[in-house]
């Protein structure tokens, strides 16, 4: 429960820290809110957990999930708090993270947020970092990787991804009214997304560094 | 950032007490929530209306709750829509047994959380319907798949399926009479000053001294393109013109008119706007039936203004001149 | 200077024509003068009301003509008082035999402009009758001889003594209503960014990123002083104790407030200070009778806020309360 | 008649060439429109002085008043209307000025402004040029100068009135509002006075070099 509590705060941490970043990616070419609203969000998840002693995976995701919905608001809060709530389902009754499971629950949470969004990879939102990301953590774990290295290589993929926002014009989400004057821009939910994936390889190492 | 407020964090939570504060005849708040409803909701044997979005365009949407228009609004923090358990609230505080309509400006966000509010309701088993606003012509519709953006025409629908709904019409009717102005009305806007969402603390665009931004969303997103300040007389011919090549207007049309201020610009100005936009009309000899000149559907402070227009047909027009008393738009 | 304009010297004449083309059921034009007055003036039987000043207070005056307020407005250039041949136009239009009320901001201009208007028309044998609005308590009356401005409280003198007038009083009843009215209505603003007259092209005055004036002018005239911003809540506090200094408010009145944007601030940032306006009153035990949220008397687009208090007895309530219908006011 | 249209017009210009000036001076403790509602007036008082064939000084002088009363506004409109309609009643019938028809003209100028305006000297407005001016004027007039010199003098004494507005706190007008907020700044319309002034002194300075 204190590493799964950790982990959480790990996240919500990296949001809140980055806050004012990620504000200002969403001003060039969205409306200047998404690390005002992720960060609202994770500042009511980190309350939550604070004073979390579940140690259900499935449970706790699904707090972040609820929470996140209920105060992010915009687009990112019922995308991302669907991914949360569906990552929960592949992970009731859980404590531990393997990499079949980790594969399990990424994959729900994108299924989530496509058929909340009706988005696809290549319209330039937050799927273009978490799709490149489940690719690589899928291939990782095909040559039998370990969970650290795989979320490591998955949180390169989603850097890469969100260096390729930047060369493809939004069809989906606000940028999308924008046409080509999206170019040259990266994607604030994809930088999200990525900024997530980062604290989640670094928990892995930190943990296989413990074991 | 200069504003007159207390605390970025609350500025929603603050002004929905000043509102309720100053409108108790008309709105009162859901407790718990940033959703004000008419006093005497919800209404047995009528169709509910919400309507709601992110803060900062006010009077839209709390300011239109009242007789003839909306029984409920949600207010999201600023610029960013609401969650979906504020606006399943607000379904739930009006619904009078007869349905409620959700009016939604067309945003991503917007419309998912509406969305899955209207799941959570269903579930109750309370009948919901929805429309979604997408008047503004600055956005090419058929190019970016997200479809265009909900700004001010928004209001005329908020009017007209009010009104609807006043009669005792069923939600399919409401609905529908909803849809038929939603493809009626064609809006566009410009701004020559941007606007700092409080807790952002600083301008989501910056302009030159002469440059003007054509086509920004109420959300200070980006316009169709930047350009040296014009005249007003030409700077409303450009937007009348993208409204009616999307929508053609021609001999013997009636319309109705809004010249709206975004916030920051003074009505000085949207009268001389105005003065163009009826010398446009005329000129295609198309009747004006009313017009609206005024703060409707603001971006914080930001300066500059849209203008909508709304075709209209006989049902239209009854429902658009019918009675509304409302803390910001009255009309006998 | 950036403003949605043509040109400097002609925006008070578009200004007035695009008024017209929204308003065609509420004003006319009075042929080659800056006179709007109702479509159906003169009204025979009903003593007429004129109010106007300098332009740049929109809605104020041309806003307020119609049934319950006003029968006729005079615009003169921006912030300049009308001169007296256009007054005296207006006086000539409005009267209905029984007589007019000059409504006048106390202002050297104004009064000088109106008064000579008056002496023309008394000269033609109407019956002129005058009242002299000055509720801005930001200048001291007692130290300096001109006396106090006039702000927004001159709405209120428009509410009331139109509905007064609305009733078939007689001119002397209509006049004393008003003199009633501006011996219980109390103002006060401050500006957080200053207007720029548009044939002057530049801001009347300055302010650092994190100054403010207390107590300006609606014309850009300099305040009582300047200082850092402070929270909403602090500066409304400053406003409103200086209000009740002057005219003390106690457990058991009942009053009206009008929460004034000056032009460039947006309802949300009102409607936070109209929040503590209510919360102080209420603390004093003031039963608030009802409140207006809203640009009413602007100062071009500066951005600020006025706040006015009118303390009312029964006639006064009872005339605030009557319907009016008019492009900027409308009551049920 | 042509000295007569000339010295109109050239007062009209120099309000016209001191609009911005005086905006300024009325900006910082008015409401910065002194100028342009005096150009406003005078530019009107040139269109018509144009087509002006009548050389009775009484006749131009009321059209230069109505025709400012009409177009000027504010308080100066009034004031300076009255001035110039009081000054034409003095001079009805006159084609030339002498010292006596000038002090008489002056005398009825300032009697106007003060019935108008209310106003005594030391208040801090244009009679707090116009007033010394006069006195400067009859002291010459008394001392047997010329007409020329004697508006000299009443120039200089007028611009000292114009030091002197600065060293006040206004009690009229605008101005008024500041108390003692008004000190260290000059009134405009006390500026435009002087400004009127110096014309005056310089037509009658030229005339006097023809003759
Ligand atoms: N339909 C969609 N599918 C997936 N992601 C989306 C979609 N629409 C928007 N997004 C993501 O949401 C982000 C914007 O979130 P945010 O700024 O919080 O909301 P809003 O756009 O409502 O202000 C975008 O950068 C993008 O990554
Ligand atoms: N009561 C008065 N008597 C004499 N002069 C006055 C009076 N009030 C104002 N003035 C003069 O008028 C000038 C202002 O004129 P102007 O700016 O055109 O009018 P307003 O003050 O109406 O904007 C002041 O500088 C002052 O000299
Ligand atoms: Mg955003
Ligand atoms: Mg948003
Ligand atoms: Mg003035
Ligand atoms: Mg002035």
């Amino acid at each position: 429960m204190r590493s799964l509590n950790m982990a959480i705060e790990a996240l919500a941490n990296i949001i809140i820290a980055n806050k004012e970043k990620l504000t200002e990616i969403d001003a060039a070419i969205g409306d200047a809110d998404h690390g005002i609203n992720m960060a609202r969000g994770f500042e009511a998840v980190r309350a939550k957990v604070a004073a979390n002693t579940n140690d259900d995976i499935g449970a706790v995701l699904k707090m972040v999930g609820v929470t996140l919905i209920s105060t992010v608001g915009g687009a990112s809060g019922p995308l991302y708090g669907t991914a949360f709530m569906r990552a929960a389902l592949a992970a009731q009754g859980k404590k531990t993270v393997d990499g079949e499971l980790a594969e399990k629950m990424f994959a729900a949470a994108i299924a989530g947020i496509k058929e909340r969004g009706k988005a696809v990879r290549g319209e330039k939102t937050m799927l273009d970092a978490l799709e490149p990301a489940y690719d690589a953590l899928t291939q990782g774990l095909a040559s039998r990787k370990s969970l650290a290295e795989c979320l490591e290589m998955a949180s390169s993929a989603a850097l890469a991804g969100v260096e390729y926002t930047k060369t493809i014009i939004a069809t989906k989400g606000r940028a999308s009214y924008l046409g080509e004057r999206s170019l040259g821009h990266q994607d604030a939910g994809a930088t999200s997304s990525y900024l997530m994936l980062t604290v989640l390889a670094e928990i892995a190492q930190n943990l296989g560094r413990e074991e | 950032m200069k504003k007159i407020i207390n605390n970025a964090e609350q500025v929603v939570e603050e002004m929905l007490q000043g509102a309720v504060l100053a409108h108790p005849q008309y709105v009162k708040r859901v407790e718990g929530f940033n959703v004000l409803v008419r006093t005497n909701s919800p209404i047995v044997g009528k169709v509910g209306l919400v309507s709601g979005g992110g803060s900062g365009h006010e009077p839209s949407h709390a300011g239109y709750v009242g007789k003839g228009m909306l029984d409920g609004a949600v207010a999201g923090a600023v610029f960013t829509s609401p969650t979906p358990d504020q606006v399943y609230e607000a379904i739930k505080a009006v619904d009078g047994g007869k349905g409620v309509l959700l009016i939604i400006k067309n945003y991503t966000g917007d419309v998912m959380n509406f969305e899955m509010a209207a799941e959570m309701a269903d579930a109750e088993g309370i009948k919901v319907a929805k429309v979604v606003v997408n008047d503004d012509v600055a956005v090419e519709n058929s190019t970016w798949t997200t479809g265009r953006r909900g700004i001010a025409g928004t209001v005329f629908v908020h009017k007209i399926a009010g009104a609807k709904a006043e009669t005792g019409a069923e939600l399919e009717a409401v609905q529908q009479v909803a849809e038929k102005v939603i493809a009626n009305v064609r809006s566009m806007g410009m701004a020559i000053s941007p606007c700092t969402v409080p807790a952002a603390g600083k301008p989501s665009f910056t302009l030159a001294e002469n440059e003007v931004e054509i086509g920004m969303g109420i959300h200070g997103e980006p316009g169709t393109h930047r350009e040296v300040i014009r005249s007003a007389d030409d700077t409303t011919e450009h937007l009348v013109n993208k409204i009616s090549n999307d929508m053609p207007l021609t001999d013997g049309d009636e319309v109705a008119v809004m010249v709206n201020g975004l916030g920051g610009t003074p009505p000085m100005e949207l009268y001389i706007i105005n003065r163009k936009v009826a010398a446009m009309l005329s000129e295609k000899r198309v009747t004006i039936a009313k017009t609206y000149v005024g703060n409707y559907m603001t971006s914080l402070e930001m300066a500059g203004f849209s203008v909508t227009i709304l075709k209209l047909d006989a049902e239209l027009k009854e429902l658009l001149l019918a009675p509304a008393d409302t803390p910001a738009l009255v009309q006998f």
